[in-house]
């Protein structure tokens, strides 16, 4: 036996932390705007039921997140809250966690192959789903474009597969068709613009809907649509409830966002987080396979958000204000809270 | 520990022979270099080839030491009768030829004993024997009269020193045919009695030496025959006892030269240069490499600067031209005014102008053409709100190629094509187009060839005569005699003697540098 | 005698050609083909539509390979130029967005940014004599940082229409027309006065018929160009910053003192030295210059998305280093040419472009750029090669 | 006879601190000041654990490190590395998952796709005179190409145990305390040899205590070293590769004359030709190494992640070029040490460690690694010229 696999050096780190609770919180990244606020509402919420948090972020390399998993169970924290960067690539995580007894809550997207605890989550092949069904909505027939996220996002292709899981169908049908189907590098919104200028080109402005990833991808197709005079006329997807989209979306420029109401996963995971630290049970709705288990899980539902319904969803919630998402309507033409 | 690398190779056919070159041809796009040459070198001799910059030595020299592969040439060789083709530079060393090219081919980072026996470590299992390769290193550095550390780096030796590791590289190799390309170009005179020394001794050994130069003196005291080179043609092979220098200067250029050192008596006018007290402390370390120089030039006079090699006469150059890295202190003034010159953008503007020693390394951009190389320095001249007049500038050039008679294709042609001598000729017109009052030469024909020197010669005269103040550095004795109207001589940083052209003869200019009484 | 008549020869040949060497002419020679493959493959491609689209999607990478050419060419790299525009492009956000600037103090301060930047890089490099390599490769991070720090991470959109139009307008075709007649007639005045001052100076010129039968041809590539482009919408914006700024550019290369002194220090820097040209002070101006052009740059691609965004600009540094590869500049220095780095730019965008209305797998299209990149190197260095030999 | 002075004295203090340098012992004051900083800042930073976990974090850069130093040393670059983790990566997760191969036959499979990879490019470089900047570059771009096309942008998961070990394994207490043992015997064998060696040769050695003491700190270092990770849970497998890489890399490049051309290759190319030096071949392998330690590399961090993903590997070149030139490589060629660059990954590490520790915002992250790296390389020049002054 040259190879060990003991646990014994976890035992005393953890020990001294009795007296409080902490939870680690391993994030992909802190670069785009809405995980700023998952952070802050989830330390929040931590913090508020008495327990502390320790939050590390990783600028979406999986390497890096595994190393500040990996920190973080060596601090000794009570519960480990996993935003993986990768589904799959974060089984280790899990698989280090649990030899030091760490319980691990799988936050947002479904860490794979391992045996996760808990699952908190809205579901990124759902999000797809709902983006493609809210375009088909409105354009049911014609020439679809679709431009992806970036292609070494894992979570792109996910995206994509949801997408295509309404699209295709329907293309079978002859009710669409996809006319043009391109990813766009590292999520770049400039990217996202020259796609689209491509696909404009290619079919001579006839097209009917845009399905984009998200809203900085959004961006970048309306931008080429503006160019071309075309937007507002086109459907454009797009999710995360960026200010810029939803701004755009009241406009009438952006048909939609896809919403996922952070505050109530935060809220969730901070909750389910604390009780899993004092040994309480816990409370799910759903169990998802992830390929080695069937997950206890607990899934929100992400809503889309349209003109109709901006104001019961981000505003209400707080996540954005009504004077800054209505900033360039005349202020006549806000509705009232 | 018996190395075969390290062995003397003892087949014991005898030729008279050690090599024979028949027939070489070799061209190079636009140039045939070598146009069916034949040399041939007998065992024990020292054979010395001689000719113009250009005449094809080094590439001949190329070809023997497997640089140029068999193939890329035409002609046959012969090593001890035996035809070879050496298709790699290890090929002609295990035939038993080392070279010393005419470049220094060191490597700056690495040890003196690395360098010399880069290439042939002594290894067990391609690991190589630290101890055993100092030891051999220092052998051999004592051979040729080093007394450093094999351990030391190449780039804490001075140029002399680094010619004599590369003479020691060479020796280390035991080679039967031993080629020296230029050896002496940085060697002091010591240093120089040392070679010979150890090229005598070779001799008896009989190893075969092939030995290339541009000083005569240096040829006819060490060679047993001559082989003069024209154009790529081997003109003659001579042999040293039938023959004297004027024969074999007059094959080289292919006329007679009556006069080698056109001097002209002048009458000098107002003082240019004035340096009082002027002493430079060395860029690193903490001594100066001139002490106290006190010296004058005035307009259309030329002044020698005397020294053996490190006598600090570049760094007095390079220190008036602002372009030493060590602090200087003391006085400069020219034409009557003090000046505090920073940088070589103030020398240039106070009217100074410096042809470097190194004119590849420090005097031309290599890869530009002749007519932007020439402008370099004057190109404010030539531009209006700095833009350059395109016309302007080809006009200029145009008249210092037609001037200094430059062989070069065109204006366009770049200047690393140019031969070592018209190199030097585009040095110079980019130094005259600056108009200066004072012209610094430091060793302005080292590496040139007679015809060439002469012409250079006449450039300066020239000058002197328009009013221009020439201070010529050269560790040519009989240049500096032949050229100067007045001479100072340095040793260890210091002026220590200060001779006019008529009292100057080589006896005293040595004696004062050299300090001996 | 034998001298002057082969300088004759030379110039002869020269003037046939006109300035710009055989290796352009095989870059425009690569450049064609490339677009004529594409548009054999897809009808679109050679449209006047998708050329529009083609000259504005090189426009960013092009401005940063017109500075990044003489950064090369002096022997040193700028990786930083990526990053520096994103953060300028974030500081026009901002002014603009939140600050509620007018387009034109935002256009001024984002230019100052990106100099001042650059004047930071340019010291550290010139006057500390730490390799650029290092300098930029700490500020690529460190400006990314900051573009986090000040952004707070957020995308900020830019409202005014003023500022948007300078990376999506068009010039009306009226004024594109007006444009190219002053081209063509300041081409032939120039000539003409070229020639003149050649003749006063009692140099040969090339024959009458010649030259106008190039000024011709040159002139009706310069129609050609802008009908083209009024047949679509007309001149876009962002390519007369590319063409402006590569005119300036190239000016400065070729006739200033300035540019000769750039090439003079790449071929080699200490006879530059020995020669009085300051090499620091040149240094540095030349770092000042890559963080100009990458605020213009930030600009352009600021105003295209109308919004700044926190990945603006990332990698760019090697699309430009790639463009000026392709286009014939050398990464040991002295030698490069900034019309070869545009039209390396172009063969970028025409690949991108071609690729993604082909609907080419975004796997193939990484394979394909890489093999381009290498096979135009390739080609260069083997063919050169055989000239000499 | 003032120079034989001095050179005996250099020599004498050469002996005393051994045959590595005063640079290096600058690096590692730096890391140890790193160290106690964050420390002090952060009490887990110091802990056996955290230390073990540094030690694993670390590993991936530092393997990359060891072959970039040598291609920098030649005068090169390698800006395919991070691509190259990447594509073997998948190559190896493909085997073992889709596949079903025994551990044993991935391994080697990868290693040989490595060595293939590198040697492809090692003879565009070597043998074809294509810049490594943009061979390498090209293959930045091919490499992750191939990457998403033959894993169909998929994340595959390895579930093979062995595999798995390879990067999140340790060995047990009692081997850890028999390796040390072996090293600290062999360390004192090696050194007597030397010491005799030198004698037979008649060349001065250091007094006995003195090599002695030398001996005794070391291995006090190395027993403190495997304990420390004793008593956490054993020294981490990936450790033992890099430690294992670095000597033999350390050995090749000062005790094989393989080695030492590199570095004459280096310092002066045309000198390396004249020496009869074959410089294509010794540069072709230099990237057969490199390729060969990228899917080392590769094995490691995607057992580590027990899992090969489409972005992995993006950008640990530039990490890699940067522990290198930390660590004292100059980029300009001939200069270099292979236990600086491991030095260089560690203070690079430490600091990503640290930082996150201390819950550092990110761009404050960025911003601070940015200026590391400029600092770094700017002390080390205002130095080395202090000296000299
Ligand atoms: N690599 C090369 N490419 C093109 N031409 C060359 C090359 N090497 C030498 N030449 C040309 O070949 C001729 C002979 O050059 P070589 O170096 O052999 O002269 P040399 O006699 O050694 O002169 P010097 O006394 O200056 O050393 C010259 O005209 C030179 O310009
Ligand atoms: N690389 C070096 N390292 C240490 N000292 C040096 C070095 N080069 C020169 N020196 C010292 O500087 C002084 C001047 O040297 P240098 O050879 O430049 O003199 P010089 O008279 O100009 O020679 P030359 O005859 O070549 O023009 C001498 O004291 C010499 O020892
Ligand atoms: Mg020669
Ligand atoms: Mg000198």
């Amino acid at each position: 036996g040259v190879v060990s696999s003991g646990n014994e050096g976890g035992s005393e780190s953890t020990k001294k932390d009795d007296d409080k609770i902490v939870i680690g919180f391993s994030m992909d990244t802190l670069k785009e705007e809405r995980w700023q606020r998952d952070k802050e509402l989830f330390e929040a919420k931590v913090k508020e039921l008495g327990a502390e948090v320790k939050t590390l972020a990783a600028n979406g390399d999986d390497a890096a997140q595994l190393s500040q998993a990996e920190q973080l169970i060596s601090e000794g924290v009570d519960v480990l809250v996993v935003v993986p960067h990768n589904a799959e690539a974060s089984a280790a995580i899990v698989e280090k966690a649990h030899k030091e007894g760490i319980p691990v809550i799988s936050y947002d997207r479904l860490i794979k192959n391992a045996e996760v605890d808990y699952y908190v989550s809205f579901d990124n092949v759902r999000v797809g789903e709902m983006q493609a069904q809210a375009i088909v909505e409105k354009a049911p027939k014609g020439n679809y474009v679709y431009i992806g996220g970036a292609d070494t996002d894992n979570n792109a292709h996910l995206f994509r597969q949801g997408a295509m899981n309404v699209l295709k169908p329907l293309e079978e049908k002859g009710d669409i068709k996809i006319v043009y189907d391109q990813f766009s590098k590292d999520w770049k919104p400039e990217e996202a613009l020259k796609n689209m200028e491509n696909a404009l080109t290619a079919n001579k402005n006839n097209i009917q809907a845009v399905v984009a990833a998200n809203d900085g991808t959004a961006g970048g197709v309306i931008q080429a649509l503006a160019a071309q005079g075309l937007a507002g006329k086109v459907p454009v997807s797009g999710q995360d409830a960026e200010l810029a989209a939803l701004q755009r979306i009241v406009e009438g420029m952006q048909t939609m966002t896809v919403y996922k109401p952070i505050k109530a996963i935060a809220t969730k995971a901070a909750e389910m987080a604390v009780a899993l630290a004092k040994g309480e049970k816990i409370e799910t709705n759903q169990t998802v396979s992830n390929g080695k288990i069937d997950v206890p899980s607990v899934l929100l539902d992400p809503i889309a958000v349209t003109k109709e319904n901006v104001l019961d969803t981000v505003i209400k919630d707080g996540y954005h204000k009504l004077e800054d998402v209505f900033k360039n309507v005349p202020k006549d033409q806000w509705p009232k809270q | 520990m018996p190395d075969p690398s390290f062995q003397h190779d003892t087949t014991g056919v005898t030729w008279m022979y050690a090599l024979e070159m028949i027939n070489i041809t070799k061209e190079f796009p636009g140039v045939k270099a070598l146009d069916r040459v034949s040399f041939k070198v007998k065992k024990g001799e020292i054979h010395a080839l001689c000719g113009e910059n250009g005449a094809g030595k080094s590439t001949l020299m190329k070809v023997l030491s497997g640089l140029y592969p068999a193939g890329t040439y035409e002609g046959e060789i012969r090593i001890d009768g035996k035809p070879v083709s050496f298709r790699h530079i290890v090929d002609a060393e295990q035939a038993g030829i080392a070279i010393i090219h005419q470049e220094l081919a060191l490597v700056k980072e690495m040890t003196v004993g690395e360098n010399i026996f880069l290439g042939r470590e002594p290894r067990k299992f391609g690991i190589i024997q630290w101890d055993q390769l100092y030891y051999e290193a220092e052998k051999w550095l004592k051979k040729v009269g080093l007394t450093i550390s094999p351990q030391t780096k190449i780039h804490s030796l001075g140029i002399g020193q680094q010619q004599l590791v590369e003479i020691a590289k060479a020796l280390a190799k035991q080679a039967n045919i031993l080629i020296l390309d230029e050896p002496t170009a940085a060697l002091t005179e010591s240093e120089v009695e040392i070679l010979m020394g150890i090229l005598e001794q070779l001799r008896e050994q009989g190893v075969a030496c092939i030995y290339i130069s541009h000083k005569m003196p240096e040829v006819f005291r060490l060679a047993d025959s001559i082989t003069v080179l024209r154009d790529g043609k081997s003109i003659a092979t001579l042999s040293r006892a039938e023959t004297n220098e004027d024969e074999v200067v007059a094959l080289m250029v292919g006329r007679e030269l009556t006069e080698r050192y056109p001097y002209v008596k002048k009458t000098p006018g107002h003082v240019v240069l004035e340096v009082k007290n002027y002493s430079v402390w060395h860029k690193e370390k903490p001594m100066k490499v001139n002490d106290n120089i006190r010296m004058t030039v005035r307009a259309g006079e030329i002044v020698g600067i005397a020294g053996l090699m490190g006598a600090g006469r570049t760094e007095l150059a390079m220190s008036l031209f602002g372009a030493y890295e060590g602090k200087a202190e003391g006085e400069v003034w020219i034409e009557g005014k003090q000046m505090h010159i920073r940088s070589v953008q103030d020398a240039i503007r106070s009217g100074i102008a410096l042809v470097t020693e190194d004119r590849k390394r420090l005097g031309l951009v290599l890869g530009m053409d002749v007519k932007t190389n020439t402008t370099l320095a004057s190109l404010k001249n030539i531009s209006r709100w700095q833009v350059i007049n395109q016309n302007e500038e080809l006009k200029w050039s145009q008249k210092y190629v037609d001037e200094l008679k430059t062989k070069t294709a065109s204006l366009e042609t770049t200047v690393g094509t140019l031969s070592g001598g018209n190199q030097q000729k585009v040095v110079l017109a980019k130094w005259l187009m600056a108009k200066p009052k004072l012209l610094i030469l430091d060793e302005p024909t080292r590496g040139i060839d007679v015809g060439a020197k002469y012409e250079i010669y006449h450039l300066m005269n020239k000058l002197a005569e328009e009013g221009v103040a020439i201070m010529m550095i050269s560790s040519e004795l009989p240049e500096i005699l032949g050229m100067s109207d007045r001479i100072y001589v340095m040793r260890e940083g210091r002026i220590v003697k200060e001779l006019s052209h008529d009292e100057a003869t080589q006896e005293n200019i040595m004696m004062a540098a050299t300090g001996g009484e | 005698m034998e001298v002057k008549a082969v300088i004759e020869r030379q110039q002869k040949k020269k003037n046939i050609l006109g300035k710009v060497d055989i290796r352009a002419y095989t870059m425009i020679g690569a450049l064609v083909a490339i677009w004529i493959f594409f548009g054999m493959l897809n009808e679109t491609f050679l449209s006047a539509r998708n050329l529009s689209n083609l000259f504005t999607q090189m426009s960013v990478t092009a401005i940063l390979a017109i500075g990044m050419v003489l950064v090369i060419v002096a022997g040193h790299i700028d990786l930083s130029v990526g990053s520096i525009v994103g953060f300028t492009g974030g500081i026009a956000a901002i002014l603009s967005n939140w600050m509620g600037m007018p387009t034109s103090v935002v256009i001024v301060c984002t230019l100052i940014a990106g100099a001042l930047v650059g004047l930071v890089q340019g010291w550290l490099v010139a006057y500390r004599a730490i390799p650029a390599f290092i300098v930029t490769l700490g500020g690529m991070m460190i400006f990314r940082g900051a573009l986090m720090g000040i952004t707070k991470s957020t995308t900020i959109p830019i409202f005014d229409a003023k500022f948007i139009a300078l990376g999506s307008a068009y010039f009306t075709n009226v004024f594109g027309i007006v444009l190219a007649v002053i081209a063509i007639v300041s081409l032939f005045v120039s000539t003409f006065r070229k020639r003149k001052s050649r003749q006063q100076y009692g140099f040969t010129v090339s024959p009458l018929p010649l030259e106008m039968a190039k000024l011709f041809v040159i002139s009706i590539l310069i129609l050609a160009f802008v009908l083209t482009m009024n047949s679509y919408k007309g001149i876009p914006f962002p390519i007369i910053f590319v063409i402006a700024l590569a005119l300036i550019f190239s000016f400065i290369a070729t006739k200033t003192t300035f540019g000769r002194h750039v090439y003079a220090i790449g071929g080699n820097a200490e006879a530059a030295r020995l020669s009085g040209i300051n090499i620091q002070r040149h240094t540095m101006m030349l770092f000042v210059f890559t963080g100009l052009l990458s605020a213009i740059a930030a600009l352009v691609l600021t105003a295209r998305l109308s919004s700044a965004t926190i990945s603006a600009g990332q990698m760019y540094e090697l699309d430009a280093i790639a463009a000026c590869v392709i286009g014939g500049t050398s990464l040991m220095g002295g030698s490069g040419t900034i019309i070869g780095a545009i039209i390396g730019a172009m063969v970028m965008t025409s690949l991108d472009n071609g690729m993604s209305l082909l609907g080419m797998e975004t796997f193939w299209q990484y394979i394909v750029k890489g093999s381009i990149l290498i096979l135009a190197v390739w080609i260069d260095i083997a063919s050169r090669k055989r000239k000499t030999n």
